[in-house]
């Protein structure tokens, strides 16, 4: 199912982009940079919702005890770390052509910045851990903190100072984009990830195979 | 009860544990004047940051083996299997620290902050806001260091700084207040709830995170 | 809303100076997503022959 | 429960990486009664005895302690501060080196004229024996001791037997694990006995 799923949503997001980098207008204001949009806004969409599935899958974890999610956090966490390194590296380059600089330090990049950080401390904490099982327990237990400091860390960054346009599309107010860059921007959002889900299903084969190698299922799958 | 004096006693008589950390912050307090420009206008603009980084730093070092001798030397197996929880020796242990450091730094930073900007006003802006922010570093610091028991403190660290930032933004809010002439009392009353927020969950989150290393 | 926003495919790619921006972007991102495809492919391989190997 | 039994262990099985050390296991433990652990290494002796003590949670079965149960536990670890002198490390176990029941027992494992010595100091063997000093003068129901006898020498090994046969007379039960046997009287659990 795997590849039905990768080669489907690579169609898509080719199409998605060749939309938006050939056939919408240029921005009235930004010109032509304003294309990275196609692949900015749904890294830094995909980053934080990838951590959300994260913690979600660490409550079921601690809470019912399902080996699976706990998988689920391993796997996530380094394409999460991916995503997020995409949104900000994206956005950087993005920065050079409007701001002039490629770097500010403005609320939500440096939140991202944390976020990827963040990302990259779970790795390594599960990584240092040889026995999995306590590695796991320690993964969601962190993850879960995570979570309930991303919001005071993005609401307090906020605080501090605010450079960046305010998100473009919000699921409850109107979006203030023009639908002619809008169309292609939700299609891209589903392309990439389609792209993402899939390259999380492959990571996620490896560590159940990794984990579970010695049960009698996984020998008769592979 | 006892159990306060006994970890007062431990901590006590290892100097290192303690007195290494405040003499850590001295240092770094008095490197940063080296480092700007000696014209004292240049230095009152950042001594407070330096002071919020220095006093980070401080807990940073010294909280890094706050459980792992403990860990080590079988007492929190010891302390487990007597009481059947480790709530009340996590919460002691950070309790003394911020005792024998905590409170120290904060005093020291307070004394250099009226001798920098000139200005006795500054005594109630530093020592209350460092007294509870290093109790809150604490708290978090050991919550991490309490994570990667035992794998090094570096690991430790990389968790628990993105968890302060807003700490850190909270403290930087009080001093640009505080220059703007407004009230600061509000933010100190936010930092105090954030501390009783932290003082109540942060031993139950290690305690949990012990046992299982214990496992 | 499908009329081709360039006036040929030179201009596509040159986007008023700011098609290396947005090319550079592109580029980046396929490569750092193949890698991660790559490999994770790869380390499924070696999990899988280990497994047939026992 | 019945009041002369203690612990209850019931079908228990613990395994480790996919490594089933042991399963169906079940004993009971009674009042004045000792338990004898054995098995060859790595057959989960030392796992059996954190799942008692409730530090490890064991894969499946039930243990049962009674009600108002206190233990004394010496692990492989000593619980010594090694930055502390032999009379700092006796207080934070909540020992008084100046009582004469205390004074009595140092000077039956020679450590009397060492109080004031810093433990990191100590040999091996001293240290044990003053890890074991804190399950002499404990007054806990259980004693369950891991290994109580490695790197002891010949008198104190007398002595750790002599105290434990005098304990079980008080109506106290014993757990331990030992590849040096301890005379007394106790029963028997062999694990690893379904391994090849």
């Amino acid at each position: 199912m795997y590849p039905y799923i990768l080669y489907f949503s690579v169609l898509f997001y080719a199409f998605a982009l060749v939309w938006g980098l050939g056939f919408a207008p240029a921005d009235y204001v930004q010109g032509n940079s304003f294309r990275i949009i196609y692949l900015h806004v749904p890294a830094s969409f995909l980053s934080q919702s990838l951590y959300i599935v994260m913690a979600i899958a660490a409550g079921i974890f601690l809470i019912w005890k399902v080996k699976l999610a706990a998988y689920m956090i391993k796997s996530i966490a380094p394409v999460g770390a991916l995503v997020t390194f995409i949104a900000l590296i994206s956005g950087s380059i993005w920065g050079i052509p409007t701001w002039g600089t490629w770097w500010q330090w403005d609320a939500r990049i440096t939140s991202t910045l944390i976020l990827f950080i963040m990302y990259l401390g779970l790795i390594s904490l599960h990584s240092s851990f040889t026995n999995f099982e306590k590695a796991d327990k320690f993964i969601s237990v962190l993850v879960l903190i995570g979570f309930v400091n991303i919001p005071i860390i993005k609401k307090s960054v906020d605080w501090w100072s605010t450079l960046h346009q305010p998100a473009s599309i919000t699921l409850t107010n109107k979006p203030s984009i023009d639908p002619t860059m809008l169309y292609p921007l939700i299609f891209s959002m589903i392309g990439f990830s389609g792209i993402i889900v899939s390259l999380i299903i492959l990571s996620s084969k490896v560590h159940i195979f990794k984990r579970e190698s010695h049960k009698s299922w996984v020998k008769r799958n592979v | 009860m006892k159990l306060i004096f006994v970890e007062f006693f431990k901590l006590k008589m290892k100097l290192r544990a303690w007195l290494g950390p405040i003499l850590i912050f001295l240092l770094i307090i008095i490197s940063f004047p080296l480092t700007v420009e000696l014209s004292s206008e240049a230095l009152n603009d950042v001594f407070y940051s330096i002071l919020w980084i220095a006093s980070l730093l401080t807990i940073m070092v010294s909280v890094e083996s706050i459980f792992l001798e403990d860990y080590e030397d079988g007492y929190l197996e010891y302390f487990y299997v007597a009481n059947n929880s480790l709530f009340s020796l996590i919460f002691t242990k950070i309790l003394i620290y911020w005792i024998l450091i905590g409170i120290p730094i904060s005093c020291l930073g307070t004394f250099f902050s009226i001798n920098m900007s000139d200005d006795i006003s500054s005594l109630n802006i530093a020592l209350p806001s460092l007294l509870i922010s290093t109790y809150i570093f604490i708290n978090l610091f050991a919550l991490g260091n309490s994570l990667s028991l035992n794998k090094g403190s570096a690991l430790g660290a990389l968790i628990t700084i993105p968890l302060l930032f807003p700490i850190l933004i909270l403290l930087g809010k009080i001093v640009l207040n505080a220059n703007f002439g407004f009230e600061i009392s509000n933010l100190l009353l936010l930092m105090l709830g954030v501390l009783l927020l932290i003082i109540v969950f942060i031993p139950f989150i290690i305690s949990f995170i012990i046992k299982t290393h214990l496992e | 809303m499908f009329n081709f926003a360039f006036d040929n495919l030179n201009s596509f790619f040159y986007m008023d100076g700011h098609g290396i921006y947005v090319w550079s972007v592109f580029f980046i991102v396929i490569i750092s997503t193949s890698l991660m495809f790559i490999f994770y492919k790869n380390e499924l391989r070696k999990i899988r022959k280990k497994i047939i190997d026992e | 429960m019945s009041n002369s039994i203690l612990l209850k262990v019931d079908n228990i099985g613990f395994s480790i990486n996919q490594n089933r050390l042991f399963h169906n296991l079940s004993f009971n433990l009674k009042k004045g009664k000792a338990l004898h652990i054995k098995g060859n290494n790595g057959s989960g002796k030392s796992s059996l005895i954190r799942i008692l003590l409730g530090i490890t949670p064991a894969g499946k079965g039930s243990i049962l302690w009674n009600k108002n149960t206190d233990i004394c536990f010496l692990g492989h670890k000593n619980v010594l501060k090694n930055y502390l002198t032999l009379s700092d490390n006796l207080y934070i176990h909540g020992i008084d080196s100046n009582e004469s029941k205390t004074k009595d027992i140092l000077a039956d494992l020679g450590l009397i004229k060492r109080l004031d010595t810093i433990v990191g100091n100590l040999s091996y063997g001293q240290q044990k024996k003053l890890a074991l000093i804190r399950i002499f003068l404990n007054q806990a129901k259980v004693i369950i001791l891991d290994e109580p006898c490695v790197g002891l020498d010949d008198s104190t090994r007398i002595l750790t037997t002599k105290f434990l046969s005098s304990e079980l007379k008080k109506n106290k039960s014993i757990i331990y694990t030992s590849h040096i046997p301890i005379d007394i009287d106790s029963e028997t659990i062999t694990l690893g006995g379904n391994q090849v």
